[in-house]
């Protein structure tokens, strides 16, 4: 039974509508209540742990300047990676912390990353834009954008050749969807048949550009056709509808199906990074989307008998701690030893 | 004479030849409203307008190949790549193309066209964000290399670069924007392929370009007062190199340090040092040494890539260890 | 009056039926004797340079061994070229004499520059893969699948900016479609509604490479979807068809609506170069499609009260002496003097 | 010992690791029926299977991030660039991701890929076709890169390639794959990052890869009945390279010519001369000499091709030259 329904959304930078899916209000109520809490909290988490990230880059304690936060965008990689199964593979880019939380990396060794320790994930070489766990299949957060699609589908080629089961998810924005290697990955993993969800977040800029000067259509699902790829495209605000279409979707890879693209419309609250006061956006569309914050819009969806607010605020004061604790972690993890950026270069 | 920041010297240079030549035009991520991710263009969108600086999708392949094809029929393309880093989307368009067109089509077609890109490291920017490729342009006949320090010869090289008429790969350097120094008042350029003797000396050369100039000049005025004196020879231009001027400072002080932030295996100062060793056979007092970036990927860690780049430290060593050629030879 | 008919052609490589524009034989006999007379010219002239180009090829007259001739699909240059206006330009490929010719090189020079002679379109320097006669807009036969479409972006670019009223035509193979370079500048193309026409020569081959190993589907003009972009299927091997379907993408870019796509099904008879022989292919396939040759097909189609056997051939042996003169002309010419080779590095 | 062609002493390099490791597998355009574009993997899709054996698209640059994330979690692939020149477009998979992973993720994954590809001139392939870019790759700290001459070699560090570990860069040449050489019969590798001796000699060193071995290896006859030893020093690993093998013959011959087809300037030549001039530093006879392509694109004409590659005349005058050094020097 497909539970979505249709929205229209206006695209601003696009003026022009576009249809996406999203859940109708009378049909979410089936939802249980331990499943809402599970998003509520990881998308929460996202959201704390960025805020967190944003002020310890403002005291000076990051030990590098590349960081790009995606507040606003919680829905997309929490109600996606909902779905995944454990022998999974994701990629991810240089807007990562979302993905490589909901996906379950641990947040004190990744803060211990950003802060350049030895006892973060990457012993402080990578930092934010390299945040990487592979023992839970994240095969890393990426500075080229696109440049980790090719790791999608080779992850991707190796699980169907080696009869895994797994299904790769590759993150990438509306940038990386003008980057050529991307059509490049979805002919050969069409023709390929490999077991891949292309997700695009589309968060309307890339950087300073507009979708609408990125792109001539703005439909993300018509990009299948070429590829005779599955594809939906979904309110990327609305967890719920992310998580459903999601699920249809890794199941079609998963069956040997074939590829399939999501397309997940969000926005990003905040600047490219902390250089941009993002002047180049309209202040009334920023607060209009803003007020699409997919924290609250899941809460008046679920309604207060599945998420109340006791259950809200205990998932709060969970996090703060998770937090705290998780900065405290940083602080105190040696710094790596200058030698240590001799090693590794091989393995 | 005023005082720049080298962003802001960039800038009047692309502002003047737009003015100047209407064929000149700005294409490349973030140039319009943002004003570049290093602020070059800033301004320019409002000065010329959406066709003249043109901000583009993320395609870098198609950002060379636009500029190229339109230099080929009439245009003066100055594109941006934000990081050299994003170079190697366009290495085909660059190399098998925009190198190649005027040798292989017999002359016929030529690309006069500027890639500004900037390199190097400084903001802990990681592995694929610091790197520093110019030996990889340096291999490649038909490009010309320019790798600016000064804000004045930023300025004066890119004027030159625009009105070149080949295929020009400028080199910024995203740790020197914000550096200032004294440029001319009025019009002019500086002409591709001439080194410039930054500091005069008589006992050891410094050949260096780009960010490291400014380590090599810091560290000359405590030598000086040890009584070594270091010429510092500043190349600007990487290709075609200025060997006359390197071998003039060469030979007059008989002991070569070449400075560079690329990692040291395969980097230009291979180049240099080869080239040297081989026009100054049997005149210098001692080995030419290469001061370099370890050969590792850049570390995020701003602590770690300190320690991986040249530094006072390992300049410092390596102009001990000329200097005590002179104790035992001379 | 839209005078195209729909013809339906069974793909062997991807054994699925694809619709495609083709000229319906009623509608053709309008059509007149002059312009039949030129698509012919024009198709023979360049079936008859390759015919010539390989026996000179087989005698070790040529100066590289890089080599690759069309023959079997005359009809798409031919029938695209016929379409340009003299400001226009065009960027070619590997298999570039087609092109070449429809466009109107000369081909004295071009066979000069095939024995690497000075008197070469590249002083000897290019050879057949890098034929090239800017003087007509031609800018010049690639041999990088995909490499030469950044160039011919940045034409039409620089067309657009300076209001020349020219359109640039980008050919490309089968293969070309597979590389990230042909979407990023379809894409930039629709976004800046650049005047170019992307044409892709579907031979259903890419060296050994069939089409449905190639692609996941069929139709070259769903392609053009993505990037909101005028798109046509067409026969390639019907010259008038591929005529008519240019016209109209041609003047679409012309009008400043923006790029075009045409996808033009053919057939390459022979091998990818001399040293393929094609064993990849079924002979049956390849009797069959052979059978469908674009002189005899444009012949039949028109019949013989506009193009007679008459005018076939005059224009038969006109070629002929033509072809004796380039190789003459090619024969007589001085080699390069070696020391050119250190010439034209720079401009 | 059996004589084989290049081509089939690396055919039977992958017969071998594929039927030994089921994770080894081939990627790459008209590998399959076609068996490559210089039938190297001819016959391995009828052994191995569709699977194993796998004809891509055109999109080098997927070619490469395919082959990258199979490595990545669990594969061996081995992936074919038709030709280095094409490598241009999938340098951001090579140099950002590849070669970085290991290093960029504090260790956590490794890419345990070979990278096939030919490079060089021979068939007057054009500019687009003939480059030989080995320099580039050296440049990149995480590559390793190989490139053999003799069919043994190719054989021996095929296989020692696909079971390193790390990204490899494994060029051939295209103007060698019909050259054959001996063999030994039973399984054997070649370590990666040792030198050889070709032939064994006591006045000049000439330190050369790839198809300029058998360039040097022609003269030494001429030149040993004119009493002139040379030895030819193939250093075989590009990346590591082979120092000390290297600045051990220099230092008995003293005088040292680097032979490639490359262009000089910022050719691996220059690394080599630049290392060999400092470790050497006052023990030479004569000047290093570099022996490499003229800088420009390669012209079509195999004529003009052959005016700018290195030949028996240019490498004789280097010869020539250095051995000058003895009648003023010594
Ligand atoms: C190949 C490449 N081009 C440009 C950049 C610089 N850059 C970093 S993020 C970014 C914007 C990416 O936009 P999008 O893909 O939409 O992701 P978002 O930042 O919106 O999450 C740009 C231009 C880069 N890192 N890599
Ligand atoms: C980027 C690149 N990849 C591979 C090749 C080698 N190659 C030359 S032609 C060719 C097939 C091209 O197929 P297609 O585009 O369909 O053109 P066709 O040869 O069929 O005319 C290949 C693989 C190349 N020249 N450039
Ligand atoms: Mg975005
Ligand atoms: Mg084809």
């Amino acid at each position: 039974m497909r539970r979505t329904g249709v929205i229209t959304v206006i695209f601003y930078t696009m003026r022009k509508q576009t249809k996406l899916i999203s859940r109708e209000r009378d049909l979410i109520m089936t939802t249980d209540s331990t499943l809402a809490r599970h998003l509520y909290r990881e998308m929460l988490l996202v959201r704390r742990a960025e805020e967190r990230i944003l002020q310890e880059l403002m005291q000076g304690k990051l030990a590098s300047t590349m960081c790009h936060v995606s507040i606003g965008q919680e829905a997309v990689p929490v109600g996606v990676c909902s779905q995944m199964q454990p022998q999974d593979y994701l990629t991810s880019t240089h807007r990562g912390h979302g993905h490589f939380l909901a996906r379950g990396g641990d947040p004190k060794r990744m803060m211990a990353e950003l802060f350049g320790k030895e006892t973060g994930y990457c012993k402080g070489r990578g930092g934010s834009m390299h945040i990487t766990d592979a023992a839970i299949g994240h095969l890393g957060a990426n500075g080229i954008v696109g440049g980790h699609i090719g790791i999608a589908a080779g992850a991707a080629l190796w699980s169907q050749m080696s009869q895994r089961n797994a299904v790769t998810i590759c993150f990438f924005g509306d940038g990386g969807l003008t980057e050529g290697i991307f059509h490049e990955a979805a002919n050969l993993a069409a023709v390929w048949k490999l077991p891949i969800v292309f997700v695009c977040e589309n968060n309307q800029y890339a950087m300073s550009l507009p979708w609408n000067k990125s792109v001539a259509q703005p439909h993300i699902k018509t990009y299948a056709d070429s590829y005779n790829m599955k594809a939906l495209d979904v309110d990327g605000q609305d967890v719920l509808a992310v998580r459903e279409a999601a699920g249809e979707l890794i199941a079609h890879a998963r069956s040997g199906a074939g590829p399939a693209l999501l397309g997940a419309y969000t926005y990003r609250f905040l600047g490219h990074s902390r250089a941009d006061p993002s002047k180049y956006r309209d202040p009334d569309e920023e607060s209009r989307e803003r007020a699409r914050d997919p924290l609250l819009i899941l809460r008046a969806n679920v309604g207060t008998s599945i998420l109340s607010d006791a259950d809200a605020d205990a998932i709060n004061s969970e996090i703060e701690t998770l937090m705290d604790e998780s900065v405290a972690f940083a602080e105190v993890s040696p710094l790596a030893p200058l030698t240590t950026a001799l090693e590794d270069v091989y393995a | 004479m005023t005082v720049l920041a080298y962003r802001d010297a960039l800038r009047r240079a692309l502002y003047e030849e737009m003015k100047q030549d209407e064929r000149v035009f700005i294409l490349g991520e973030d140039v319009g409203a943002y004003g570049g991710a290093y602020k070059v263009t800033d301004g320019l969108l409002k000065e010329f307008g959406e066709s003249r600086v043109r901000d583009t999708p993320l395609s870098e392949a198609i950002i060379v190949g636009a500029a190229m094809g339109a230099a080929m029929v009439g245009g003066r393309p100055v594109a941006e790549l934000m990081y050299v880093d994003f170079a190697t989307l366009a290495m085909d368009q660059i190399v098998n193309q925009a190198a190649k067109i005027h040798y292989m089509f017999g002359g016929q077609l030529s690309v006069p066209m500027v890639l500004r890109t900037q390199q190097g490291t400084g903001r802990g920017a990681g592995a694929q964000h610091s790197q520093s490729l110019e030996s990889w342009f340096v291999h490649i006949p038909g490009l010309k290399v320019v790798a600016p320090y000064a804000p004045r010869d930023a300025y004066g090289l890119l004027k030159s670069s625009i009105r070149d008429g080949n295929p020009i790969i400028f080199l910024e350097h995203k740790g020197l924007y914000a550096v200032k120094g004294e440029v001319e008042d009025g019009e002019f350029t500086i002409p591709l392929g001439v080194a410039d003797i930054k500091r005069a000396g008589t006992d050891v050369t410094i050949i260096t370009y780009s960010r490291m100039v400014g380590l090599a000049l810091d560290v000359t005025e405590k030598y000086a007062q040890q009584g070594v004196e270091i010429e510092v020879v500043d190349v600007r231009t990487l290709k075609p190199l200025d060997f006359n001027t390197m071998a003039e400072s060469a030979g007059k002080t008989g002991r070569v340090i070449v400075l560079h932030e690329a990692v040291k295996t395969g980097g230009v100062g291979a180049e240099i040092s080869a080239e040297l060793n081989t026009r100054l056979f049997g005149r210098l007092k001692a080995p030419i040494l290469r001061v370099a970036a370890e050969d590792v990927p850049l570390p995020a860690n701003l602590e770690l890539e300190k320690a991986v780049i040249p530094g006072a430290d390992k300049l410092g060593a390596a102009i001990d260890e000329v200097m005590r050629y002179q104790q035992e030879k001379s």
